[in-house]
């Protein structure tokens, strides 16, 4: 099946080179990505996500396997899809990286400022949400988006997450909005998906973490909203914060619907 | 579904949902601003002081499809025409060729950048220059010809000068950058860029 | 896997190491041919040179050779290249990319009952035209095709 | 220690088409770290897949091999249920052995 679909993918290929290709720039890239989903590395940090969430770790010697995602305790599969949520333990709506930090706190016996002293991995220096997010999000592959706005919290992080997206700041005048509140715009030759209508809301949000392949590394929808925010010239956006929560919600929720596709191959 | 439907609809939900938290609009601006406050940290040159806007960012930050005031749009392009400082020397023309490598780069500014590098004005990234960079963005208007079509009169000459300065000058809300007004070029780097755009031997008029 | 040998390679790491190898009696020469590219010819900076430390001076332009790639890549940190032989008797596959420091990319070597096609994805600093380099029957031939490497997002 | 790799081998028509994804590093020698320093070229040099006990692809690499290196290839004579395993050996002597079933 595999083989079948990468032979019709390299056929397609053989059959444009040549003819379109100097004056279609598009249809080249968009082969590029092709070739590029026939093997997509984010399956490494998938495993060794898998292994994390199971293994017994920290002061406490516990594995993350009693961790509620929403969906009850250990319950993982199709959890991602219906993140952020309020949790009624922590009393505060959570993302998966917060909620991933409030389980190594409360079950492995972690600091906090001991587990999130890595969100973002460079190289050998691994980051262990990045590899759990790889795996926690392939658990809800195909799974449809359904992000509540049922309790106050959700629905006021929701606001605010709206408000931070139109908000222009810092040298450049930027905000999120500049470059994803319009349809088939692109920069440089990357498409930027419109977040203020159903289906660019849609495709973006399900086609985070990703493994980028300009960096070699899986990165999450957090790592995302960081660096967006420090091409806006703004400060570091800090992980696992408020603000950070209430803009994934924007986001997630107006993908709802939407059928989750992730862990993805990206640029 | 447009934009701007959509855009009622996800206000619409923002009214539902604001029904029982009952966050006025303004409340909600106020909270999101603190809520940003306590959720960055400064790094390198980026600071804190960056969540400070001006009162252009201030009216700007809306929804496209939430109309500006036409005295707000008259008042913001009057504040930003007045900050334009066009050079002493009278030349509004510099090098193209160094405009072209400043329109190439998109370093400066960013927390990660040394602020003691110039920075670059990464006119690629949204529009399309010359005719041999293939890789350009469409955020902004094609800006192939653009001295072509508008020849290099005094008055061009200043408008370019002027745009590249402070957009906002000539199109209250526009989506790009302030480049003189906040400091990101230098005065040669807008004179370079200008003749980027203006000059007959620039790849942009080729 | 043989220990001795990879306590050679160890030591020698990289361009010389070769000559050493064979004057240790560990590798013939037919072994490094058969499984490839000589291991000095990565080091070599330029494509002839490259070619020349492989034994592959002048190998003919064949159109049964077909480099599968897209002629645009985002990103030049990873480019799916994929190369088939329709040459028969093809004994090995090599691909170069004439800009890079190093020209040579990666070798391989086709046992019988192996289809002469192999995939795999490469750094390429530049716009650059690389080259698939076929033994068959003996024989050195070559394709070529042109890649363009464009830059990326907010540049940042 | 180096992660595991991710195999893929399925048979079809009496050939084995096969997918492997490898968590390497791929250091060219070239770039330099965050305080200016060269970081050591670090690389798979050599790549084997065997079917049975049988050398079905051997591979020499340089560093112009993508990080987290994919390869490729096709095979015949394999069945459902063989066994394929795949060496990689990098230029500092660290190698990783990992294998997989035809399916």
């Amino acid at each position: 099946m595999m083989r079948r679909t990468m032979a019709a993918a390299v056929l397609a290929a053989g059959a444009v080179l040549g003819a379109a290709a100097q004056s279609n720039p598009e249809a080249e890239i968009a082969k590029y990505r092709e070739a590029l989903a026939a093997g997509n590395p984010a399956e490494l940090w998938e495993a060794r996500g898998e292994a994390l969430w199971k293994q017994k770790r920290g002061p406490k010697a516990a594995s993350l396997e009693a961790c509620d995602l929403g969906k009850g305790a250990g319950v993982v599969n199709g959890a991602y899809a219906e993140l952020p949520r309020y949790f009624a333990d922590a009393d505060r709506v959570m993302d998966l990286e917060t909620r991933l930090v409030h389980c190594m706190v409360a079950l492995q016996g972690l600091r906090f400022e001991d587990a999130t002293k890595r969100p973002f991995g460079a190289g050998t220096n691994r980051s262990d949400f990045e590899s759990l997010a790889a795996w926690i999000t392939a658990e809800s592959r195909g799974v449809t988006m359904n992000v509540a706005l049922s309790h106050p919290k959700e629905r006021e992080a929701y606001q605010l997450g709206e408000k931070m997206f139109y908000f222009r700041g810092g040298p450049h005048d930027f905000a999120c909005a500049t470059c994803h509140a319009e349809n088939s715009k692109r920069i440089r030759l990357q498409d930027l998906p419109n977040l203020t209508e159903k289906a660019g809301a849609q495709l973006a949000y399900t086609t985070w973490p990703a493994y980028r392949v300009s960096q070699g590394e899986l990165r999450t929808f957090q790592w995302r909203l960081n660096d967006c925010y420090r091409q806006q010239r703004f400060p570091d956006l800090k992980f696992a914060s408020d603000a950070s929560i209430a803009l994934t919600a924007f986001l997630a929720r107006n993908a709802n619907g939407a059928t989750f596709n992730a862990p993805a191959i990206k640029r | 579904m447009k934009p701007t439907n959509l855009t009622a609809v996800l206000a619409g939900i923002a009214a539902i949902a604001a029904g029982c938290a009952s966050m006025s609009d303004q409340e909600a601006s106020q909270k999101a601003l603190q809520l940003m406050k306590a959720s960055f940290n400064e790094r390198g040159q980026a600071k804190l002081e960056r969540l400070d806007q001006d009162e252009t960012q201030k009216l700007c930050s809306k929804p496209p499809a939430q109309e500006l005031a036409k005295e707000a749009a008259a008042r913001i392009e009057k504040q930003n025409l007045a900050s334009i400082r066009y050079p002493a020397d009278g030349k509004l023309i510099g090098d193209w060729k160094s405009g072209e490598r400043i329109a190439q780069n998109g370093q400066g500014m960013q927390f990660n950048d040394d602020p003691k590098r110039p920075s670059g004005a990464n006119c690629y990234a949204c529009h399309q220059l010359s005719k041999a960079e293939i890789s350009y963005g469409t955020i902004g208007p094609s800006l192939y010809n653009f001295g072509k079509l508008r020849g290099t009169s005094e008055p061009i000459q200043r408008y370019t000068y002027g745009k590249v300065y402070n957009s906002q000058a000539f199109t209250a809300c526009s989506n790009m950058p302030r480049f003189g007004h906040n400091g990101i070029l230098t005065e040669q780097q807008i004179k370079d860029v200008t003749a980027l755009l203006l000059d007959p031997d620039s790849p942009v008029n080729k | 896997m043989n220990h001795s040998r990879r306590a050679v390679l160890k030591t020698g790491g990289g361009a010389g190491v070769l000559g050493l190898l064979f004057a240790a009696g560990i590798a013939r020469p037919g072994e490094v041919f058969a499984q490839g590219a000589g291991l000095n010819a990565f080091a070599m900076k330029s494509v002839p040179e490259a070619l020349r430390a492989l034994g592959a001076q002048g190998p003919a332009v064949s159109a049964a050779i077909q480099i599968k790639a897209p002629e645009i890549a985002e990103n030049g940190a990873v480019v799916p290249i994929g190369i088939e032989s329709n040459l028969p008797g093809t004994e090995s596959i090599t691909l170069l990319i004439e800009k890079n420091p190093q020209p040579l990319a990666a070798s391989f070597s086709i046992p019988a009952g192996t289809e002469p096609s192999v995939s795999t994805r490469v750094k390429i600093g530049e716009s650059s035209d690389v080259y698939a380099l076929v033994k068959a029957d003996g024989k050195f031939y070559m394709a070529k095709k042109e890649i363009k490497i464009t830059l990326g997002g907010c540049g940042g | 220690m180096a992660d595991p790799m991710r195999i893929r081998a399925a048979e079809r028509d009496g050939v084995v088409n096969v997918k492997i994804l490898m968590s390497h590093e791929m250091e060219t020698g070239q770039r330099k770290d965050g305080s200016g320093k060269i970081v050591p070229a670090h690389f798979i040099s050599k790549v084997t897949a065997t079917h049975q006990g049988r050398t079905v692809l051997s591979a020499q690499w340089g560093p112009a091999v993508a990080k987290n290196p994919f390869l490729e290839f096709n095979f015949k004579g394999g069945k459902k249920g063989d066994r394929i395993a795949i060496t990689w050996e990098d230029n500092k002597g660290e190698t990783r052995t990992d294998e997989t079933t035809i399916n």
